[in-house]
């Protein structure tokens, strides 16, 4: 009924020192290496984007002395704007579905106010955003309703409040010579605009990770309950998230006047919501939280916008395109999403 | 007519003309799927056939974003661009106009620009903007449900998209004509987005709303009416309430077909001719056979004739959709603004009624 | 989806002693919701006196409710699983194409009868497996892989709208059944009763239903007790893709007419309305029943908004705002700090 | 129960092998050289066992000896990168937990694996499903004949739950005889011998569930085989006939139970022998003034009107059995939980809002009983776990993360954490690890006042039991106040300076152990 080998370290065993992990036992070893899935996890949104961008160039090359790639930045700024508040959002467990709504209705306010107010109307869009976002984050914190519903709600009064802003037509900043050196400027060949988004999402990669509330942020997406009982401001944290949602969506609505000139319901802005979701998804952020690399989402937003870009410039047949353009998006995705939680993926 | 004014070279002709073979036309349409989008891609690939000229579908899908992303793809692409652009909304307009300006394309838009932008203040890449006139639509029609009412009657109205202009039009052109009887009552105008299935939800609510009320129903173009008069085929009320609409589509005529059809009023126009005259009108600027810069203003912001169509001659217009290679023919000997059935009539922007 | 996850995990994993509750017999638990319906229809009752709860326009409502309610039920399933499905636009739109040019059309395609109801159908759960799969095997989270078949759906339709004319179904015959009344009440709704009765038994009392529960609550644990994730998952996306068929085909019958656009705005009505409903997108909570009583709060809410003449453009705002007030109104018994609500 | 019919592969492969060699019967389970990696993890190493017929073989291990992992193996949750499993002298492989079920393993796991928002009897049923259960053949559920069939192993097991009652609204003790009572079923779902495999199943349990579960394992010895985890060595020593030690995924002993005594196990585990117990106060620093000052506290349906008070360097012990409302009112005193009437004082002032975030910032810690899901973040790795309370008034705003570093070395030395991995993500810790790193996170505060721990030894083996009382001993000796709920009355009588002895939500008694010598029997008959 005994076995014979295990017998044997008994003998020896009971001498052994606590310490001495690193030679027998389920010891990792405390250096661990990168694995090929951490490599991957993060530099899979940027590879994706190369792939599908030299695809394009290589079918195509005139795409790329075109200026292709200064077209799919400027496309790219406002999902990526958009997409980064989601991203927030969806870094704490929570998701905003009224920050393209927000983006737009503040483009609106700010082409009417543009011409009175010169500088000042850019701030007071920037409180606008914002204070939008808080009180969504305030609705979802204080009177725990589901964030989906929530934001649903607020993207129909959003809705109702641009048609009401611009009177139902489309409204023409007056003066947008504060705006021109976004997309009227560019560095290394990409719209100012787009690298402001660039920084932002910088900023917003350091705030996560060299931060305590940036800290605080993940510990409420990975588990609030367990960030709660650590003393963690949990209901700060989501407010915060739902109010950077906020604040760069009217940063967003800011460089929609800035490439547009002009506003409207149906207009440049109106369909951000589903490109800004799967931006921040192709670029590896969880739905479930607490894994967000904001950088990695400005290669998802360029993803997300050279798809049809592309489509477009390869002459695909219009019919085909959307179906080339779900498919994409799946393949995109299933390469990036991280596999860090993978068996239990909703 | 100035269409053979070749290689005039006139003031604002800044750009050697183009080639055929370095030439793609482009047109861009809202949708594939409505029937109006598709009869506008048909008059495109038609024209683009006569010319010997690529053509290539711009599909917006309904977004700016998209319109503008594709539109720059295929400038971004090397040929030049002669483009028509049914934009999706008005401040589509400046943008477009701008990029096709600087990769040295031609534009015409369709239905939607801001007043402000007029083609002459661009230059000559923004050849012209073209239209057919919504107040003088919603008259047409409004004017044909009240006669058909007898002058007397309730009615309600189907609008498009909230805030496009050319639903707005129509919608003022509609309201304009029932000034002029004053025992029909409006008793409501709600939005159905230009959409069947909102048309046939929103009526379906309106015809409970008012129980037995209705007596006429207007909508903004066909695809909602297509919605509204199933809603009152289901109702059991399609023969006692008058529709009217514009744009007779092919199920539309079906249906003014049938005797004591309740269809009283349509407006004609196409889009394979909207799409053609665009596309000939981009074409001629770029291949240099006409100079924008020259043009009087109306060839340039232009209003075209739209047909009033009644129940007794509907059946005339049926005949160009039978061949569109032929109408095709004739736009091309006659020119972008003298082809029957729609020549220019009036120069934009338009007016609304009482202002 | 976004992983919006509404649990409730401490209050009750606390050993506070053996008060185990009484079961609860009924699924509509808390009255919340069903209060909420309440206000709505003695509002809008008070605004339109002679119009709102007339035979006519409850027909109407019922009618409108019909294809959100259909969608609901498949919708139910999936996110009781803790996933989601954002392509029901566009899998009904290509259901519907299917079934219409199956069918006798005014383009006179093909005319296969019945049998068309079981293209359009198949369609749908073809498209639901398709997705099903892909979510299952590749890993690629439901709420993208399903985002992707609403464009692949759309891109169907496309496919099959071609260039030629609209098709149209031919006056009586199939295209008058939703409409025409049972017991006074439209056939559309009475098929969307079916769907939800056959829902409703699926989840109470079959093996499917139950595993939907188990794996809504923890995958993980639901694995471990035996039950095959992956392949329940597929048959609840197979099972939603039909009703989404299902549902495409009753709303090319109410339209008459084949687009590919016929779901336009299903989606965030039936998704709205299973999270009104109750049905937590986390997953494991909610029911069938519960998306009922959602839906018909926001058929409801449009209807009366029309009927009481709110101008069409800030319809969408008192709708919201509304939505708002209702889901505060059902979370205000729940709240406690520890309550966790994504 | 009706006859199975269509059984998997691994259930054709239980059946007895034709013919035994020497008539003996084969053992029910053999396991030869069996290897589980996780990426560079091994945490089962070449592990040969044999479980008799009609034998209980006790498991102990240290913390993340492998002992969860083995017994994973063999409920088909996972699948050993190595080696050859035998059941009833025929190889199988179990790709899936229906197979393990099929083959006749029942399983109680560490981590309770119940379907919280299902019915009790669903959950009794549930890993039956694959079989041609009758309540719920071809898919179907005839619930009352699943009620029923739930209520008689509810009741085999003296557990009066209501086989209806949602899982999620029983407390945890309840739950946990669900599942023992689901592991013990196994017999009736399936014909083949009966092998239940139980891991840790006492370690949330009171006194007379632990009796129920002995006697219920006597019982299962007729007719199967059971193999018993616990830390509890006198339980395994009293419950079990063969007891078998892990150390680092190896088997280092496999001895009959009559040839070891308790504190050879413990050698055997840990690799030195158990210190002798030492309460002495000496070096222990009292304060004068109240630090925490509960009064007349009341939470409807958890407890009525309790009060009492801690100094710093003092530690209470609340006892109390199921529904004393205890745990509710440490969760009150911690922010956590709200209260009807009375007052809590954190020195001498009258909290008000108060929240765990006042309270952490105060200098209040809490530690849950409920270790993944309220106790740690486990995403995070232990650093980040380690430093992720907002202890400090005002916390900086960059992340000094070589100073988190330091420290998380630091308390992993201290507390012998193993692996030494501070940058592995705690869930990856088995549990008793993971509790070490809980307990480091608010020790690691130079403003902790006062250390609430509720039931902080639940699932660790004695030596981390060891180490984590020590810390809470140095703790309270530098002037924390403690507020500990034990979990047993040996340990309340070893740490505690007061005894509160609650009653369902009532305080029956106190007892200043400087004054009183209560027993536990004093205890247990104000607890009942
Ligand atoms: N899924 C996994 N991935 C990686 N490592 C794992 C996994 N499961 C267990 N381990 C590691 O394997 C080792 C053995 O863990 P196991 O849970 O079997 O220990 P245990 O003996 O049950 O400990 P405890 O007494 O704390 O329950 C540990 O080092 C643990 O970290
Ligand atoms: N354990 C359970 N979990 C969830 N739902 C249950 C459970 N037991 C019963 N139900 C639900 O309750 C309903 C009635 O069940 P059951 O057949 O036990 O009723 P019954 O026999 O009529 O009750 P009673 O014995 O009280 O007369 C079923 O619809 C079932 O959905
Ligand atoms: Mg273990
Ligand atoms: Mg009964």
């Amino acid at each position: 009924m005994t076995q014979q080998p295990t017998e044997q370290p008994t003998q020896r065993s009971p001498e052994r020192p606590l310490t001495d992990t690193a030679t027998a036992g389920p010891s990792a070893g405390p250096r661990r290496r990168w694995s090929a899935l951490d490599v991957w996890t993060t530099v899979g949104p940027l590879a994706v984007f190369i792939a599908l961008f030299v695809l394009v160039v290589s079918l195509r090359p005139a795409f790329l002395g075109g200026g292709g790639l200064a077209i799919v930045a400027t496309q790219a700024t406002a999902i990526l704007l958009v997409a980064l508040g989601q991203g927030m959002v969806l870094h704490v467990g929570s998701i905003d579905l009224s920050n393209a709504a927000n983006a737009l209705f503040c483009a609106i306010v700010l082409a009417q106010a543009l011409g009175s107010f010169g500088g000042g109307a850019i701030v007071l869009v920037l409180v606008i955003g914002t204070v939008i976002g808080v009180l969504n984050g305030v609705l979802v914190a204080f009177f725990q309703v589901p964030s989906f519903a929530l934001t649903l709600g607020t993207l129909g009064i959003l809705q109702a409040a641009g048609l009401i802003v611009s009177d139902r037509t489309t409204v023409y900043a007056e003066d947008t010579s504060l705006l021109t050196p976004m997309f009227g400027t560019a560095m290394a060949g990409l719209a100012t605009a787009f690298w402001i988004g660039v920084v932002l999402a910088v900023a917003l990669w350091a705030m996560l990770r060299f931060t305590v509330p940036g800290q605080s942020l993940t510990a409420v997406g990975l588990n609030e309950t367990g960030a709660l009982f650590s003393g963690v401001r949990t209901r700060a944290a989501k407010i915060s998230a739902f109010a950077i949602s906020g604040l760069l969506a009217s940063i967003a609505g800011i460089m929609i006047i800035a490439q547009a000139g002009s506003a409207s319901s149906t207009g440049l802005g109106s369909d951000l919501l589903l490109p800004g979701i799967t931006a921040a998804i192709v670029g590896g952020t969880a739905i479930t939280g607490g894994i967000t690399n904001p950088v990695n989402i400005v290669f998802g937003a360029l993803t997300v916008t050279l798809i049809p870009i592309g489509a477009a410039a390869l002459g695909m047949p219009s019919e085909a395109q959307s179906l080339v353009y779900g498919l994409v998006i799946i393949v995109a995705v299933a390469l990036t999403i991280s596999r860090r939680r993978v068996g239990i993926v909703k | 007519s100035t269409t053979t004014g070749a290689g005039a070279g006139g003031t604002g002709g800044s750009q050697a003309p183009i080639a055929n073979e370095d030439l793609v036309l482009v047109a861009s349409v809202i949708n594939t799927t409505n029937p109006y989008m598709a009869s506008m891609i048909e008059g495109a690939q038609a024209l683009g056939e006569k010319l010997g000229v690529e053509v290539q579908i711009v599909d917006s899908a309904g977004s700016s974003q998209t319109e503008i992303s594709k539109i720059q793809a295929i400038l971004a692409q090397g040929k030049k661009v002669a483009l028509m652009v049914n934009t999706v909304a008005s401040s589509d307009a400046p943008t477009i106009v701008n990029a096709v300006k600087q990769a040295g394309g031609y534009v015409v838009i369709w239905w939607n620009k801001p007043d402000s932008l007029e083609p002459w203040d661009v230059g000559n890449n923004f050849v012209a903007f073209q239209k057919y006139s919504g107040v003088e639509s919603g008259q047409c029609t409004g004017r044909a449900l009240a006669e058909s009412l007898g002058g007397k009657g309730n009615v309600i109205g189907l609008a498009g998209v909230e805030d496009s202009t050319t639903s707005q039009t129509r919608v003022a052109g509609f309201e304009d004509a029932l000034k002029a009887y004053p025992d029909i009552k409006l008793l409501e105008v709600q939005s159905a987005n230009w959409d069947p299935q909102q048309g046939l939800s929103v009526t379906q609510s309106l015809l409970t709303k008012y129980p037995n009320q209705v007596n006429g129903i207007w909508a903004a173009d066909d695809a909602m009416i297509i919605g509204a008069t199933n809603a009152a085929k289901n109702a059991g009320l399609y023969n006692d309430i008058k529709f009217v609409s514009d744009g007779l589509y092919p199920p539309v005529v079906d249906m003014m077909s049938e005797p004591n059809s309740p269809i009283v009023g349509e407006t004609f126009h196409r889009g394979f001719m909207a799409a053609a005259i665009g596309l000939y009108t981009a074409y001629l600027a770029a291949t240099g056979e006409i100079d924008p810069a020259t043009l009087p203003e109306e060839k340039r912001d232009s209003l075209f004739k739209l047909a009033c169509v009644t129940p007794t001659d509907f059946q005339d217009y049926t005949k160009w959709d039978g061949d569109v290679d032929a109408w095709i023919d004739t736009l091309i000997e006659n020119g972008p603004w003298d082809t029957e059935p729609t020549p220019l009539v009036g120069q934009g922007p338009e007016k609304l009624p009482g202002t | 989806m976004a992983n919006p996850v509404t649990r409730e995990p401490s209050e009750q994993s606390v050993s506070t002693g053996r008060r185990t509750r009484p079961h609860h017999r009924f699924e509509v638990r808390s009255l919340g919701e069903v209060g909420a319906l309440a206000v709505l229809i003695i509002v809008f009752f008070a605004i339109n006196p002679s119009t709102f709860l007339s035979i006519g326009n409850i027909r109407t409502i019922l009618d409108q409710a019909a294809t959100p309610l259909i969608v609901g039920v498949g919708a139910t399933l999936v996110v009781l699983m803790g996933a989601i499905d954002l392509s029901v636009e566009g899998v009904m739109g290509a259901a519907g194409m299917a079934f219409i040019l199956t069918t006798e059309n005014s383009r006179g395609s093909v005319d296969l009868g019945p049998l068309s109801f079981v293209v359009g159908i198949a369609m749908g759960a073809a498209l639901g497996v398709a997705a099903g799969l892909i979510h299952t095997r590749l890993k690629v989270p439901s709420f993208i892989v399903t985002l992707g078949f609403w464009f692949v759906g759309l891109g169907i339709a496309t496919v099959l709208f071609g260039t030629e004319t609209i098709p149209l179904l031919p006056d009586g015959g199939i295209k008058a059944w939703p409409n025409e009344t049972f017991l006074g009440l439209p056939h559309s709704f009475w098929l969307a009763v079916l769907v939800i009765a056959v829902g409703w038994v699926v989840t109470r009392f079959t093996r499917l239903g139950r595993f939907t529960y188990a794996i809504g609550d923890s995958e993980e644990v639901a694995r471990s007790n035996g039950v095959g994730v992956a392949r329940t998952k597929l048959y609840v996306f197979a099972v939603a893709g039909a009703c989404t068929g299902l549902a495409g085909i009753l709303a090319t019958l109410r339209l008459g007419a084949g687009a590919p656009t016929v779901g336009g705005g299903v989606l965030f009505l039936t998704v709205a309305a299973v999270v009104i409903g109750g049905t937590s997108l986390g997953g494991g909570r909610g029911g069938v029943l519960r998306t009922t009583l959602g839906v018909f709060m926001l058929t409801v809410l449009t209807n009366g908004l029309i009927l009481s003449g709110v101008d069409s453009s800030i319809q969408s705002g008192v709708s919201g705002a509304v939505l708002i007030v209702a889901i505060i109104f059902a979370a205000w018994p729940h709240r406690s700090r520890l309550r966790i609500v994504k | 129960m009706t006859r199975s019919t269509s059984r998997r592969t691994a259930a054709a492969n239980a059946r007895p092998a034709a013919g035994s060699v020497d008539g003996a019967p084969p053992p029910a389970l053999r396991l030869t050289r069996i290897t589980k990696t996780f990426g560079p993890i091994t945490a089962v190493k070449n592990l040969s066992l044999t479980v008799e017929r009609n034998q209980v073989v006790g498991v102990i291990g240290e913390n993340g000896a492998g002992k969860s992992t083995l017994l994973k193996i063999l409920s088909g949750l996972h699948e050993p990168t190595s080696g050859v499993m035998e059941v009833a002298g025929r190889p199988v492989q179990f790709r899936r937990p229906q197979d393990a079920v099929a083959a006749g393993f029942g399983v109680v796991h560490q981590e309770q694996s119940l379907l919280s928002n299902l019915s009790v009897a669903e959950n009794l049923a549930m890993n039956a499903l694959s079989s041609t259960d009758n309540a719920t053949r071809f898919g179907w559920y005839r619930w009352r004949q699943l009620n029923r069939e739930a209520a008689e192993t509810l009741a085999r097991v003296g557990a009066a739950i209501d086989p209806r009652a949602i899982v999620g609204d029983l407390s945890f003790v309840d739950r946990q005889m669900v599942e023992i009572a689901r592991a013990l079923r196994v017999d009736e779902q399936t014909h083949a011998t009966p092998l239940v495999i139980l891991d840790e199943p006492t370690s949330v349990l009171e006194r007379n569930e632990t009796a129920i579960l002995e006697r219920e394992i006597a019982n299962l010895k007729s007719v199967g085989s059971v193999i018993f985890v616990s830390h509890r060595l006198d339980e395994v020593r009293r419950i079990c006939d063969r007891i078998v030690v892990m150390r680092h995924g190896e088997v280092v002993a496999d001895r009959p139970t009559g040839d070891v005594t308790e504190d050879d196990l413990f050698k055997l585990m840990i690799g030195h022998a158990a210190k002798a117990d030492k309460r002495s106060d000496a070096g222990r620093t009292v304060g004068a003034q109240n630090l925490v000052e509960v009064r007349g506290l009341t939470r409807r349906g958890e407890y009525r009107d309790v009060s009492f008070a801690v100094r710093p360097g003092r530690c209470l012990v609340i006892v109390g059995a199921l529904g004393s409302g205890r745990e509710s009112l440490a969760r009150t005193v911690f922010g956590a939980e709200p209260f009807d009437r009375g007052e809590i004082r954190y020195r001498g002032d009258v909290v008000s809002s108060w929240s765990t975030v006042r309270a952490t910032r105060n200098g209040m810690a809490y530690v849950p009983a409920e270790r993944r899901t309220e106790g740690m973040v486990g995403g995070f790795s232990s650093t980040e776990n380690i430093t992720l309370a907002r202890t400090g008034a005002r916390p900086r705003f960059v992340l000094n993360r070589a100073g988190q570093k330091k420290l998380a070395r630091e308390w992993f030395q201290r507390l012998d954490v193993r692996p030494d991995d501070i940058k592995l993500s705690l869930q990856r810790f088995s549990g008793g690890n993971q509790q070490k790193v809980v307990m480091a996170k608010w020790l690691q505060s130079d403003r902790l006042r006062v250390l609430i721990l509720d039931h902080p030894l639940r699932g660790l083996d004695p030596g981390a039991a060891e180490t984590v009382n020590d810390q809470i001993r140095i703790a309270r000796d530098a002037g924390t106040a403690v507020i500990l709920l034990a979990d047993t009355l040996e340990e309340a009588l070893d740490m505690g300076d007061d005894i509160l002895v609650m009653r369902d939500g009532d305080v029956t008694a106190r007892f200043d152990l400087s004054v009183d010598t209560p027993t536990t029997l004093d205890l247990l008959e104000r607890m009942v």
